[in-house]
Parts: C-alpha cells; sequence; structure tokens
C-alpha cells in the first residue's frame, strides 16, 4: 500500500440541538485514529471536519466545502437523516464514497428512479430496525395485553415507530392508542409531555413503547415516572437511555428495557478493548452506539484503505470498501448487506440498571440478527 | 333625503344661512345623532352638525368639548360609533379617511407632524398626489402661499412648531378640498403668520367649505359666519357669529368673562 | 370531567412554569422596551449553573438558585452596556445585537458546559409524586406553582404599583423627558435590563430541574416568552400570566385533546389572539 | 448621561439612508459575482451560487420591513410557495427555467396576498408575531403536508431546470451561479424600479404619518398590501431560485431560521436598501458557510460577532455606510441632513394625530 | 439664577440657530421670549434644560458654570421644561405622570406642588385622573405639561408656548398660576409667539429674532403690548396691521 497523506471528511453537528450526538460521534473516529497511531491502512489520515449544524441548510455548504475544497476521498459521519438524504446526491455525483455512521433515512426515489446507493454505505442501520427487533420480545411479554406507542412528530419519529408497530401487529399484537396508530408529538416543540402520559394512561395499556432522543428523550423520561403510567412497563428504542442524556434522567431511567445494536457492557474483546480505550481517553460516561458505529467507520476504512494500491481515489476505495467482508467490532461482528450497504447485525435487549456507581445499559439478552 | 334643521337648545329653530338652501338640497357635509364614546365616558354626543359650501363655520368650546373629536368623525380619522353622516346627499359614515379626502373633504391636526422624513416640499406633493395631473397649484406655488418657499427642502421634522402648522395646512390645501376642516391652526402662529393664515383662508373660495376649531376668537371673529358652540359634547348654543359672540352665557362660559368654569366640570 | 380536568391542572401547573420564563421578557420588552432575544440563552446559562451548583440537596438548590440568579444578573448587565449605544435606533437593530449576543453566548455556554443535556438534580423530596383524587402530581410542579405565584405577584406590585415601574413605562415613552424631570433614563435602562436578567436567570434554576438545559433551551423558552409577553400585552403582568395560562392550557388540554392538529395548535393559538386585539390597530398606541 | 444627544436618531439615519445611489450596488454586485464566476474553484461557485436565494428573500423583506415599515418574518411563506411550486413542476417533468419563475413569483405573490390581506392592519410588534405565526405555521404546513413536501426530511434530487427547451440543464456549479445572478439582479433591479421616485416617498410619508397621509386620500392600507403581495412575488423567485440552485428542499429550510436571517440580513444592510438586503444576505451566509468552515461548531460565534460588530459598526447598515463615505468624499452634499433634533415628536406618531 | 453668555447653538455645526445670546435671569419674575415663528424659541429652551448642547457660550447657574450640562443635571437642579407638543407619556394615567414625577430629596427651599395642588391648579385634570397621556384632548394634554414641570419643585420654570390650544378662560388661568409663581420664588421664563400673550404674560419680554435676543423690554401695564409692537415692527419690517384689523 501506498503511504502518501489521505484526506477524510467528518461530518457531525457540531453546534446547534445535535451537538452531543455529534461530539460522540467525532470522539469515535478520533479514537479509532489515536488507538492506530493515526494511519488507515497505513496511511497517513488528515480529518478535515466539518459543522454539519441543525440539518441540510448549514451541512450542504460544509459537505461541498469537504468534496471540493479539501477533495476528501471518502466523507463520514453525518448526523442527520435528512442531511444524508441531501448529502448523498453530492458524493455519489463526485464518486465519493459516503460512509455514513448514524442515521439512514429510507432515500426516496426521485423522479420515479431509484436512488444510486452505489456509494452510499453505513456503519448503523436504518431508523426502523430497532423497532422491527424488539417487536417480538414485546408481543410476548404483554401477551393479549396492549401497548401504546409514542413518539416525536419527523421522518426519525415516524420510521422508528413504523418499525415496531408495523411487525407488532404483524404478530397479532394490538396498540392502545385509540385510533390504532401511534400518537405523534410535535417535535421539536413539545417538552412537556405529561398530559399526552396521562392520556395515555386512561387507555390501560399492558405497555409503552417509544422513540426520543436528545433532550426529548430527558423530559420523556422523567415525566414518566411523575405520570399515571409510572407503573407501566416502558419499552423502547435504545437512543432514549442512550449517552449523557442518562445522566440527565438519573433515577427516573432505572428499569427501561430498550434496543440497541450495542451496549457498552457486551463481553466480546473488541468491545472490552474498545470500552478501555474510551476510558483512558478521558472521556465521560461509557462510549455509545453513535461512537461505536464511527469508530466502526474508521475501521471500515481502515480495512479499505490497504487494499487500495497506489493514489487513493473515490472509486478506488469504494471499490475497497465493498469488499472489506466481516469487520470485527464492539458490537459483535457484522458485514455490509450487499444491495443496500447497511450492516447486517445483531440486535440487544439492555436494561437501565446501576452499574457501579454509575446507571448503564446493561445487557439482558440478545435479540435477533436482521438482514 | 333627509333635511336637517338647526336646532338650538331652547327647541327654536335658529336663523337661515343663505347657504341653507343647499343644505336643504342635502348639499355638504351633514352629520345627525354623532355619538362618541371612550368607554363609560362620552365625548360627543352631537344631534345634529352640518356645513354646506360657502358656509364659515367656527367650533368652539372648552378645552376636552369634543371639538378634535368631532373633525376625527367628520374626516373618517375616527370610525363612527353611532350617527350617521352624508356628503351632497351620498351616506359616508361607513367610508374612510382616505375615500372621504378623495371626494373633497380636507383636514388638518392639532397636532402637526405631518411627514416627518420627507421634506416640505415632497409633502406637499404627496397632499397633492391624487391631483398631480392637473393641480389648481404647483406644490411650490402652495409653499410659496404659506410662507415656507424657503423651508421647501428641509425635512418636516425639522421645522419649528409653527411652521410645522403651516405645513400641515400647505398639505390640506394641495388635497384641494371642497371642505376644509381645521383643528386649531392659529395656534402656535406669531402675529405675521396669523395675518398670513387670515389670508389665506380669507381667500379661499367661496364655493369651499370650512369648519374651524380654534381658541383665537379675533380668528373666529375674522372669519366664521356661524359659530357651534360644543360642551361636555353637546351642542350648548349655535348662530349667526356675531350673535354667539355677543351670547354672555357663552362669553361666562368660554370667553372668561364670568370666571374660569370652563375647566371646571 | 376527568378527562378535562387532570390536563387542566397540568396545564395551569405548566403555564405557570412558562410565566416564570417570561417573567425576565415582559420587564425586558414589554416594560422596558428592550426586544431582548437573548432572554433565552440567559435562561439557559442560569439552567447551566444550577445544574453545576446543584447536588440534591436544599442548601445547594438554594445556593443553585442564587448564583443563577447572579449570574443572569450580570448578563442583563453586560446587555445593559451593550444596548446603552443603540437608544433611539428601533428595535430591529436591538434584535441584531441581542441575537448576535445570544448566538455568541449560546456557543460560549456549550464550550463550557458541553452539548449535552443536563438537568439539575433536585432533593428528593421534590423528585417525588403525590397522588391526589387517584392521579399522581409531581411535587416539582406544585412547588413551582407556588413560586410563580409568588414571582408574578412580586412583579405586578413592582410594574404596575410603584415608581420605579412608572419610570420604566415614562422612560419607553419618552426618555428625553424622563431625563427633564431629574431622572437618569440611562440608569432605567440598567436596572431594568439587570433586574430582566436576574429573572431569567432565576427561572433558569426553577424550570430547567423539569425541562432540562441543553442547546435547545434558549431557542425554545426564547420563543414561548416571546409569545407570552405580544399575547399578553406588552408590559402587562396580568397580561402575560393570562397569556402564560393559556399557552399552557393549549399545550396541555389543547394538544391531547387534538392530537392531529397538535403542531398548529400554539401558533394558531397566538395568531388568534393577535388578531383578536383591537389595540393593536394601526394608529392604536401599541408597542 | 441623558439621552439627548445619542437619541438622534431613526431620522438622520433615515435621510442618510435615502441618499445612496442605487444602481451604484447592482453594479458592484455584478462585477464580485463576475470575478467569483471567472475563478477556476467550483466551491466558490457553488458557495456563492447557493446564497442567491436568500439574498432574494432578504430583498422581498426589505421591501416590506422598509419601505412598508412592516418587520416582518413571514416572507418565508411565498417564499415556501414558490420554491414548493418549482419542486413539484420539476418533478412532474417540467423544466423549463422561465416557467417555473413565472409560476413560482405567482404562487408567491398569491400567497402573500391572502397572508397581507389580514396582516397589514396591524403593526410594528404585533404585525411581527404575525408574521412569525405565518412563517410558522408554513413550515409546520410543509412538514405535514408529505405528499407534497415528502416530510421533515424534504425532497432530493431535484432534476436541473433549462433555460430553454432544447438546451442542457443547468447542471454545472458555474452555470448555475450565472443564472442565478442573473435572475437575482434583474428582480432586485424591477423591486428598485417599482419602488423608485414618488413610490418611495409615498410610501415613507405613509410611515410617517398614517393619519395625515388617509386625511390626504392614500389609501394606506391598500398600499402596504400591494407592497406585501408584490414582495412576496419576488419572494416566490427567491423560491424558485433555491430549488435551481440547491436542488433538494426541508421545511426546515422555510421556516423561522431562514425568516431570521433574513431579517436580519436587512438590517445589516440597511432596511431601506434592496442591494443593502441582497449584500447583508450574503455577507451573514458567507460568515456561517465559508468563513466559519475552518472552525467546525464555531459558525453561531462567528454570525454573532458578526451582528453585533455590524450593529456598531454599521448604524444604519452597509448602505449608510456608503453614504457616510460618500458624504467624506463630497462635504458639501451634506446638507440638509439634520443633526440631533431637540429629541422632537418625531418618532411619535401614535400620541394624538392617529386617534 | 441663570447667566447666559455668548451662547450660540443649533442643529448643525455650519448653521447656528441661535447666534450670541445674552441673558440674565436675575429677577425672579416672569420672562418672555417672543420672536417669529422659526425663530428658535424653542431651541433657547432646549439648550437651557440641557437637551441641546450648545456649540459656544457659557451657562452660570448661580455663578456656578454648567455650559453643556444634561437634562437630569438641569431638573435635579431646578431647571425644568415644560416643552411645546405634549410630550406626555402615552402609556402613562394623568395620576402616574404626576406621581412619578417628584421634587429632588436636595434642594430643600424650594416651593413644593403636592398632587392635589395641582388638580386644585387645574381642574380639568382632575376629572380624568384614570386617563393616559395620550387620551387628553390637547389643552388637557397642555396642562398635565406644565403641572408635570411643576411637579418637579422648579427654580426656574422652561415654559413653550404655555397657552397654546388652551381655551380663552384656560389661558387666562393659566397665565394667572404662572404670574403667580415668582411669589413662591419660581423664576419663569416662556416663549411665546405673540407680542399680546407675552405683553399679558409678563412685563420682562425678550425679543429673539435672528438668532440674537434683544431686550428685556421692561414696561409697567398697558403700555406693554404697544411698547412692544413698536420693537417687533422695527426688528421685523413685514409685521402686518392685519392682526389689529381683524380683532
Ligand atoms: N383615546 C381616548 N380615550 C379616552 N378619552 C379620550 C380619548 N381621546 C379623547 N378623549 C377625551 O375626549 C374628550 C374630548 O377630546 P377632544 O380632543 O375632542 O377635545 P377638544 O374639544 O378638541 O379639546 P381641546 O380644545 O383641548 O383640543 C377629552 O376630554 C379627552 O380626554
Ligand atoms: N432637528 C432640527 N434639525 C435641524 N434644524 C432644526 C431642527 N429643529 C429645528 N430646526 C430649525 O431651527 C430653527 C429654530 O427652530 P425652533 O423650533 O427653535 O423655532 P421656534 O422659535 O420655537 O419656532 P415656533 O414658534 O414655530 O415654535 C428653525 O428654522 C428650524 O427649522
Ligand atoms: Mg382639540
Ligand atoms: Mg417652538
Amino acid at each position: 500500500a501506498d503511504s502518501g497523506t489521505v484526506r477524510v471528511g467528518l461530518l457531525v453537528s457540531l453546534s446547534g440541538t445535535y451537538a452531543a450526538v455529534g461530539e460522540d460521534m467525532r470522539r469515535g473516529v478520533q479514537l479509532y485514529l489515536d488507538t492506530h497511531d493515526g494511519k488507515l491502512g497505513g496511511r497517513e489520515i488528515d480529518l478535515v471536519v466539518g459543522d454539519e449544524g441543525d440539518g441540510p441548510a448549514t451541512a450542504v455548504p460544509a459537505a461541498q466545502k469537504l468534496l471540493e475544497r479539501d477533495r476528501v476521498v471518502a466523507l463520514t459521519g453525518l448526523v442527520g437523516g435528512a442531511t444524508v438524504d441531501k448529502v448523498q446526491t453530492l458524493t455519489t455525483e463526485r464518486k465519493v464514497p459516503l460512509l455514513g455512521s448514524n442515521a439512514r433515512p429510507a432515500f426516496a426515489p426521485v423522479g420515479g428512479k431509484a436512488r444510486d446507493l452505489g456509494y452510499t454505505w453505513h456503519t448503523s442501520y436504518n431508523s426502523d430496525e430497532p423497532g422491527i427487533a424488539i417487536a417480538e420480545y414485546v408481543k410476548a411479554q404483554v401477551g393479549d395485553g396492549t401497548v401504546y406507542a409514542i413518539g416525536p412528530d419527523y421522518q426519525g419519529g415516524w420510521d422508528e415507530l413504523r418499525g415496531f408497530t408495523d411487525t407488532f401487529t404483524r404478530l397479532g399484537g394490538r396498540l392502545a392508542n385509540p385510533d390504532g396508530k401511534a400518537l405523534f408529538t410535535p417535535f421539536p416543540a413539545t417538552e412537556n409531555f405529561l398530559p399526552y402520559l396521562n392520556r395515555a394512561a386512561e387507555s390501560k395499556p399492558k405497555a409503552v413503547y417509544t422513540f426520543y432522543a436528545g433532550a426529548a428523550a430527558v423530559a420523556f423520561v422523567k415525566q414518566y415516572a411523575q405520570s399515571d403510567l409510572r407503573d407501566v412497563p416502558l419499552y423502547a428504542a435504545g437512543f432514549l437511555t442512550e449517552g449523557s442524556v442518562l445522566a440527565a434522567q438519573g433515577p427516573a431511567a432505572t428499569g427501561i428495557r430498550n434496543v440497541l445494536n450495542y451496549s457498552p457492557t457486551l463481553g466480546n474483546q473488541a468491545n472490552q478493548e474498545f470500552v478501555a480505550a474510551w476510558s483512558a481517553a478521558g472521556h465521560p460516561g461509557q462510549p455509545t452506539t453513535f461512537a461505536m458505529a464511527s469508530y466502526d467507520a474508521a475501521a471500515v476504512l481502515d480495512r479499505a484503505l490497504s487494499a487500495v494500491d497506489g493514489q487513493v481515489t473515490g472509486e478506488k476505495l469504494n471499490a475497497a470498501i465493498g469488499q472489506v467482508g466481516r469487520v470485527v467490532s464492539p458490537r459483535g461482528d457484522w458485514q455490509f448487506e450487499p444491495t443496500e450497504h447497511r450492516p447486517v447485525q445483531r440486535w440487544y435487549l439492555r436494561e437501565v440498571k446501576p452499574d457501579g456507581p454509575v446507571l448503564s445499559n446493561v445487557l439482558l439478552q440478545d435479540l435477533t440478527t436482521l438482514p | 333625503m333627509k333635511t336637517v334643521h338647526r336646532i338650538d337648545p331652547a327647541g327654536v329653530p335658529s336663523q337661515r344661512l343663505p347657504s341653507d338652501i343647499d343644505r336643504a338640497h342635502g348639499n355638504g357635509l351633514v352629520a345627525t345623532g354623532l355619538r362618541h364614546a371612550y368607554g363609560r365616558l362620552t365625548v360627543l354626543d352631537l344631534d345634529a352638525f352640518t356645513v354646506a359650501p360657502g358656509d364659515r363655520h367656527a367650533v368652539i368650546g372648552p378645552n376636552g368639548a369634543g371639538k378634535s373629536t368631532l373633525l376625527d368623525l367628520l374626516a373618517g380619522t375616527t370610525r363612527v360609533q353611532a350617527g350617521a353622516i352624508t356628503y351632497n346627499g351620498q351616506v359616508i359614515t361607513r367610508r374612510g379617511a382616505a375615500w372621504r379626502a378623495r371626494t373633497g373633504i380636507g383636514r388638518t391636526f392639532q397636532h402637526p407632524i405631518v411627514y416627518p422624513d420627507l421634506t416640505v416640499l415632497d409633502c406637499v406633493r404627496m397632499g397633492g398626489w391624487h391631483h398631480r395631473h392637473h393641480p389648481d397649484r404647483t406644490p411650490a406655488e402652495v409653499l410659496e402661499i404659506v410662507g415656507l418657499a424657503d423651508h421647501a427642502g428641509q425635512l418636516a421634522v425639522t421645522l419649528s412648531h409653527g411652521h410645522r402648522r403651516m405645513l400641515d395646512l400647505a398639505v390640506a390645501l394641495a388635497g384641494q378640498p371642497r371642505v376644509l376642516l381645521l383643528d386649531e391652526p392659529a395656534a402656535g402662529l406669531t402675529d405675521t403668520e396669523t395675518s398670513r393664515l387670515l389670508d389665506i383662508l380669507g381667500g379661499l373660495p367661496g364655493w369651499m367649505a370650512v369648519v374651524l376649531v380654534e381658541h383665537h376668537m379675533d380668528v373666529v371673529a375674522a372669519l366664521a359666519d356661524w359659530i357651534t358652540v360644543l360642551h361636555n359634547g353637546r351642542r350648548r348654543t349655535d348662530g349667526p357669529a356675531d350673535t354667539v359672540r355677543a351670547d354672555p352665557a357663552v362669553a361666562a362660559l368660554y370667553l372668561g368673562a364670568g370666571g374660569d368654569d370652563a375647566a371646571h366640570r | 370531567m376527568d378527562a378535562y380536568l387532570i390536563p387542566a391542572v397540568d396545564g395551569v401547573a405548566y403555564g405557570l412554569l412558562l410565566a416564570i420564563a417570561a417573567a425576565g421578557l415582559t420587564v425586558a420588552f414589554g416594560a422596558g422596551g428592550v426586544l431582548n432575544l437573548a432572554h433565552g440563552t440567559l435562561i439557559a446559562a442560569g439552567g447551566y449553573v444550577a445544574a453545576a451548583t446543584s447536588a440534591g440537596t436544599w442548601a445547594s438548590l438554594a445556593l443553585a438558585a442564587g448564583y443563577a440568579t447572579l449570574v443572569g444578573a450580570a448578563g442583563g448587565g453586560v446587555l445593559a452596556a451593550a444596548t446603552a449605544g443603540l437608544r433611539g435606533r428601533g428595535h430591529l437593530d436591538q434584535a441584531l445585537l441581542t441575537f448576535g449576543v445570544a448566538l455568541v453566548g449560546a456557543d460560549l455556554l456549550t464550550t463550557a458546559y458541553g452539548p449535552d443535556t443536563l438537568r439539575p438534580r433536585l432533593p428528593g423530596a421534590l423528585e417525588t409524586t403525590v397522588r391526589v383524587a387517584g392521579h399522581r402530581y409531581p411535587v416539582d410542579r406544585l412547588a413551582v406553582l407556588g413560586i410563580a405565584v409568588v414571582v408574578v405577584a412580586a412583579g405586578y406590585v413592582l410594574l404596575h404599583r410603584t415608581r420605579a415601574g412608572r419610570l420604566v413605562r415614562a422612560t419607553v415613552d419618552d426618555r428625553a423627558m424622563v431625563a427633564g424631570i431629574g431622572v437618569n433614563p440611562r440608569l432605567v435602562d440598567a436596572v431594568v435590563l439587570v433586574a430582566a436578567g436576574a429573572l431569567a436567570g432565576l427561572a433558569g434554576a426553577l424550570t430547567t430541574p423539569i425541562l432540562g438545559v441543553g442547546p435547545h433551551t434558549a431557542d425554545t423558552t426564547l420563543l414561548l416568552s416571546l409569545i407570552i409577553v405580544v399575547c399578553g400585552g406588552l408590559g402587562s403582568v396580568p397580561g402575560a400570566l393570562a397569556a402564560a395560562l393559556a399557552v399552557g392550557l393549549v399545550q396541555t388540554v389543547g394538544v391531547t385533546s387534538f392530537p392531529t392538529v397538535a403542531p398548529y395548535l400554539l401558533i394558531a393559538a397566538m395568531a388568534v389572539v393577535l388578531l383578536a386585539r383591537r389595540t393593536s390597530l394601526p394608529g392604536r398606541a401599541s408597542a | 448621561m441623558s439621552g439627548r444627544r445619542h437619541d438622534m436618531s431613526p431620522t438622520v439615519v433615515r435621510a442618510l439612508g435615502r441618499r445612496g445611489r442605487p444602481w451604484v450596488a447592482p453594479g458592484l454586485a455584478a462585477a464580485v459575482v463576475g470575478v467569483v464566476a471567472l475563478s477556476p474553484d467550483p466551491y466558490l461557485h457553488a458557495a456563492a451560487g447557493r446564497m442567491l436565494p436568500l439574498a432574494v428573500l432578504a430583498v422581498s423583506v426589505a421591501a416590506v420591513t422598509g419601505h412598508a415599515g412592516l418587520p416582518t418574518l413571514g416572507q418565508v411563506a411565498p417564499y415556501a410557495a414558490g420554491a414548493y411550486t418549482t419542486a413539484r413542476l420539476a418533478l412532474a417533468g417540467s423544466d423549463l427555467a422561465p416557467l417555473h419563475l413565472l409560476a413560482a413569483a405567482g404562487a408567491g405573490a398569491l400567497t402573500a396576498a391572502v397572508i397581507g390581506a389580514v396582516l397589514v392592519r396591524y403593526r410594528a410588534t404585533v404585525f411581527l408575531m404575525l408574521s412569525l405565526a405565518a412563517a410558522e405555521l408554513t413550515a409546520i404546513t410543509a412538514a405535514q403536508w408529505r405528499t407534497v413536501s415528502g416530510g421533515t426530511d424534504g425532497l432530493a434530487g431535484i432534476p436541473a431546470p433549462r433555460l430553454l427547451p432544447g438546451l442542457p440543464p443547468l447542471l454545472a456549479d458555474r452555470t448555475v451561479l450565472l443564472y442565478a445572478t442573473v435572475v437575482s439582479i434583474a428582480a432586485t433591479a424591477v423591486a428598485m424600479a417599482l419602488l423608485g421616485g414618488d413610490r418611495r416617498t409615498l410610501l415613507a410619508a405613509v410611515r410617517g404619518n398614517e393619519a395625515r397621509a388617509a386625511a390626504s386620500g392614500h389609501r394606506v392600507t391598500t398600499y402596504l398590501w400591494v407592497v406585501h403581495a408584490g414582495a412576496g412575488a419576488l419572494a416566490g423567485i427567491g423560491g424558485a431560485l433555491l430549488i435551481h440552485t440547491h436542488r433538494w428542499i426541508t421545511p426546515a429550510d422555510v421556516g423561522f431560521t431562514t425568516a431570521a436571517l433574513a431579517l436580519l440580513a436587512v438590517v445589516i444592510g440597511g432596511a431601506m436598501s434592496l442591494p443593502g438586503a441582497a449584500t447583508g444576505a450574503i455577507a451573514v451566509l458567507t460568515v456561517r458557510d465559508v468563513v466559519a468552515a475552518p472552525l467546525p461548531g464555531h459558525a453561531p460565534l462567528l454570525l454573532g460577532s458578526l451582528f453585533v460588530t455590524a450593529v456598531y459598526l454599521l448604524p444604519g447598515g452597509l448602505t449608510a455606510l456608503l453614504t457616510r463615505l460618500s458624504l467624506r468624499l463630497h462635504p458639501r452634499s451634506a446638507h440638509g441632513t439634520g443633526h440631533p433634533a431637540p429629541v422632537d415628536e418625531a418618532g411619535r406618531s401614535t400620541v394624538r394625530s392617529t386617534p | 439664577m441663570l447667566r447666559i453668555g455668548d451662547l450660540a447653538a443649533g442643529y448643525h455645526p455650519d448653521t447656528p440657530v441661535l447666534h450670541q445670546i445674552n441673558v440674565d435671569l436675575a429677577a425672579v419674575v416672569v420672562h418672555t421670549v417672543v420672536g417669529p415663528n422659526g425663530a428658535g424659541k424653542t431651541t433657547l429652551l432646549h439648550t437651557l434644560a440641557g437637551h441641546l448642547r450648545p456649540t459656544t457660550g457659557w451657562v452660570l447657574l448661580d455663578g456656578r458654570d454648567v455650559t453643556g450640562w444634561t437634562p437630569v443635571r438641569a431638573a435635579r437642579a431646578g431647571v425644568t421644561l415644560a416643552p411645546q407638543g405634549r410630550r406626555l407619556w402615552p402609556s402613562l394615567t394623568v395620576t402616574e405622570h404626576l406621581t412619578v414625577t417628584r421634587p429632588p430629596a436636595r434642594r430643600p427651599n424650594s416651593r413644593t406642588w403636592t398632587v392635589d395642588e395641582l388638580l386644585e391648579m387645574f381642574p380639568a385634570l382632575a376629572t380624568r385622573l384614570h386617563h393616559r397621556g395620550h387620551q387628553l384632548s390637547g389643552g388637557e394634554q397642555q396642562m398635565l405639561t406644565i403641572a408635570r414641570a411643576l411637579r418637579t419643585a422648579p427654580r426656574l420654570l422652561l415654559c413653550d408656548e404655555p397657552t397654546e390650544g388652551l381655551a380663552p378662560t384656560m389661558a387666562a388661568h393659566v397665565i394667572h398660576a404662572l404670574q403667580d409663581l415668582p411669589r413662591h420664588g419660581v423664576t419663569v421664563l416662556a416663549a411665546v409667539p405673540h407680542a399680546r400673550a407675552a405683553a399679558a404674560l409678563s412685563d420682562t419680554v425678550h425679543v429673539l429674532a435672528e438668532g440674537r435676543l434683544t431686550g428685556p423690554i421692561t414696561t409697567s401695564g398697558g403700555q406693554a403690548e404697544q411698547a412692544l409692537r413698536d420693537h417687533l415692527a422695527l426688528t421685523s419690517p413685514a409685521l402686518p396691521d392685519h392682526a389689529e384689523a381683524h380683532r
């Protein structure tokens, strides 16, 4: 392999509402680089960081700068689904691989034609996967009882909840929501969930399923514990209690069962190394799925770059990414699905419990592997 | 068509003016039953008020009597709460100020601000906007008449108070009104300017109807042929100028002969 | 009955929470005429300071409220100094300045406290719930209810019943005439903004234990506060209180009763209130 | 101590603002674009091209805020109407840019006319908040009306437009930049022409004293409504350019943030100056997207600093700065601009003349 | 108390409105300034009250140099302006206007007026106590402007056209009230447009024309007006006889 310097672009939210996630993702990539002498595939890496801000309006100019000024050979990161949706067209046009490590939208067809996903990869998941993965478990828990589904009113919320409700009803489950459809709360305006929760309590559900992230997750969890629903089991996509929000939620979060592709308490060796390196780097708390997926994105680039001969171009790198095969990862090994270019991976059931002095999403059991 | 007679408080019809002929035909501005209240405070309650072409109709009365309110209602600056206004036989009660101005009802303001950011000349041009293609007089000529020609290029906001009042008059004149409502045009004017004002008003065409609210009795005396005295929003007396001015009750109420009762209400 | 009573109680409690958040803006914008778009940032600053200070004890809570108030007052002082040169240049210039300050402040806050959502710790007694008539009520909200009553009453007395409040209004109307009666209008400005800042800081300490504080806090609070202050009629404490309660009720009873149009409710309600307010018609003495 | 000497004045600044030479700005703009377009850097082309929709929106906001005297956040509604009309036309297979512009202008004017019919009856803060409601409702509707907008993630990959049938689509960044520049300058020039001369004076009169204007026969509300609707057409054109330069759209792009940036750009540019507003918008976006790029995460800091500096260094906006410079060069032209009034009744037309 | 020397003031450095103003307001009487519209009467009063900084010249208060002082200092020292154009506070009621304004604490020997005394002086206001500043009639506003100024317990009251817009009875009443002020140790300097009004108001009349102050003309009794007319006729040749004729 050639040993010239290679430029990689990292586009994450460093300001605005999603900055916490963006910061975690940056830490993940940086951690991989720091633990690998700043090299990927034997090449010196020049990591150029751009700020995604609150969405495409700021993200696209930043992406354009990374692509055209800095001429990066790969673009990774990207917090928001809308951003991925827009930046994907840019990277595809320029034949630069987009290696997303967080949200992955549905990529609606354009003008009747399906999107070209040849240059689009994700180390994360499709937004509907967590719900799909946990639905069977929840069905088993509630038996003939009903489940109340509630989430934020935006694309991410729709996808997350759809994954759950579709699978759950297909399995014969019934929603407690009066109209049989999930309830969506205005986003990001809602910070007072109590009325929704008290209203939901009237339908006497056996359990509640939800997805919220960030500030809304903090408010939701705290108010859930203060509502008439407090004794009803709460199931969630794991973002509800992932990362720094858990500390802010405090004891109110205890007992929430949630689904994600990662838990910091996973026992595999890659994870033990990862968690140890995370603590050693002085980062607060435990690593998150956001950090883990970004760490993996760096790992994918590492493997792909070592397979590229000579001058690195987007096209060559993209071809090499297609060949990386099994990726050894803190979440357990996974590999890219050949057409959709997202991981085929295992999903875990976790529960918020004290782990030593702090709360943690402790692994309860494996749920399923989604193709 | 409704004919309105002037009724004085005693119920006796007062003397007729030459212009009553117009009035009988519904020409001019006729207001009946105007009532205006702010909350529970009724500030105007006027059975009838008319001004016909050629009238020089003064409205006097103590401070707060409702004179400006009356002008505001006639000009459409304030919405009519109760009562009706017709102009040349046409009901205009619900018409806005702009509409009334275009049909020929012009006015000046007691507190003249005009258009702060415009030059004096522009102020007058905007006043005569609707006649800009066929002006009786050019804006410059109007300025000449009110004596502000030297100030034509100055911003209106920088005019002295007296000059602003003259400018307000110029703006009103540029609108080529057929009925001209003047709210204390002489207040704050010097002797020189007052006499200029008298010249201007005295030289207005005979067909024009003028309503003059004024505290300067010499100005009223020089111009008015008919005087209405308002008090607490009601018509106290009205009649030919000389008669009213000679009325001891008016003098007691308003002119100060009988002490300062005016302000004690 | 029950179906509406419970959310209505929520609504009142939430509305009073918003009233506390809007109090500072009522003073600065409503009464003092400074369109303070940094209001939300001051609240966030108060919240962060409280989150850093509070440790779940009563003493630390008191300390947190005190620090937050001080920080808010200091922020208000900065704004007072910054806007001193802008008097008479209109609301838009003030908006530009305070918005700039808000952006800078937000950046500094995330640099100092990180991008995470934090939450000040309340003493355990406040974190619990009480059961009344078969329903749960969070104790912290009930406490806020009490505090809001005190804050609003104090605000009403100060703005509407004291000379200081009248001076504030007079200064907005015609500052030169305030100088003409021997009162320095700049002093009035400064006092207004410092007081408004202190209120914002305090509001930060009081509301963020319930709602959390993060990069979004400033925007959300600012928008809600603006709606409350303008709908309530600028400068009127009772008006602001009524508007806060209305917003609270819309955001609870309204959104749960009509979930399909929930996203529109708040803004539509604001528009209806404003459209119906005759005082805002042209030529009337309004803002 | 007291306010007096500093209380100077909207009047003076306003007076200064209106003395700018109107054609200097578009000329300068064209020159700058020429330089950018000649440069070989495609990033510059794309970045510059992407700023123009907001610039056109800012011009529209300036017309309403400066000339009609109604500070507005609501012009994003016609902007959205123009953008979604264009996007839907393009996705439906109609790719003629002139048609897009026309349809967008129509949709914008219609939207603004409807909103304006209600809003122009209000003033000052209440107008501002009602226009804020218009902005928020636009963004919410866009997010909820998924069949048109594609939901909160919006639409992507919208086909590029063509200038005329048979011509290649406008794809290259440089071509898009040149096209967008021509449209923006033309739209601004038309707006300037329409809002120049006596119409400008008329609006200044209406702003200065509504009661007096009405008493001179001016249909105040109608004038303001016409300006509002006309500005809506302009905003609609901005919306069309948004689609032509970005080829994607999300509801957030027609929401509060955009509205606020446009209004602040207008303040930076000097509310009375249309080219100033466009320049202000470009300055804002340059700072946010270009200058801040090497400092990821600190765009708000730089943007905030820009706003603060602008307030202090540019009282009355860029235009007033130009005027001050030209005053310095030709001191005689200073005549009549006035100096601190003995803080006069000027700004207080609410007192009694407008009951 | 106030002495002014070589004072020039205006709004534009090149074109001062006031040129060389010299005046000594030593006598505790009612002084008036007359002059044509636009002569600079308002400018003079504003300069004295500190609302406008003189470009040259000096102002002495009891021998202390106070040139270029601020309105706040002026008001605290007992120099208060009752401005032209009724600059009231629209959002304050009549009562609030009078209560928000207070005599300064540290000026013991000035005559102070309680709110009740002022309402007695202007009874029309007493019936409008809860009206806001902009809800008053023109004349009522004028009264409140003067009442507010008196509430600061001035030693020198600067009145800009105090009787403008007042009905004759009320004007007489206000003139009477102003004439009474020197008895309480208050010096009054009133700007009036009319020679007649000036003569009716005071014995010490200053004439302002072309940026310069002449006078004072001090006459007594009925000759005042004639003396003044004669004087004005000299300074302002355009003075017509009209007004006389129309009377
Ligand atoms: N907006 C308002 N709200 C309440 N009262 C008002 C309002 N406007 C006017 N008034 C009251 O209405 C009465 C009549 O006012 P108006 O201005 O018509 O009097 P006027 O006869 O013109 O007096 P002046 O000679 O002093 O100008 C006054 O007592 C005034 O206080
Ligand atoms: N803000 C200003 N800027 C520039 N010039 C001004 C300003 N205010 C007043 N002037 C000019 O100063 C001169 C004196 O004005 P001032 O108001 O002092 O006159 P005045 O004697 O009070 O007149 P009046 O009797 O009409 O009130 C006038 O020529 C006026 O045009
Ligand atoms: Mg009046
Ligand atoms: Mg004057």
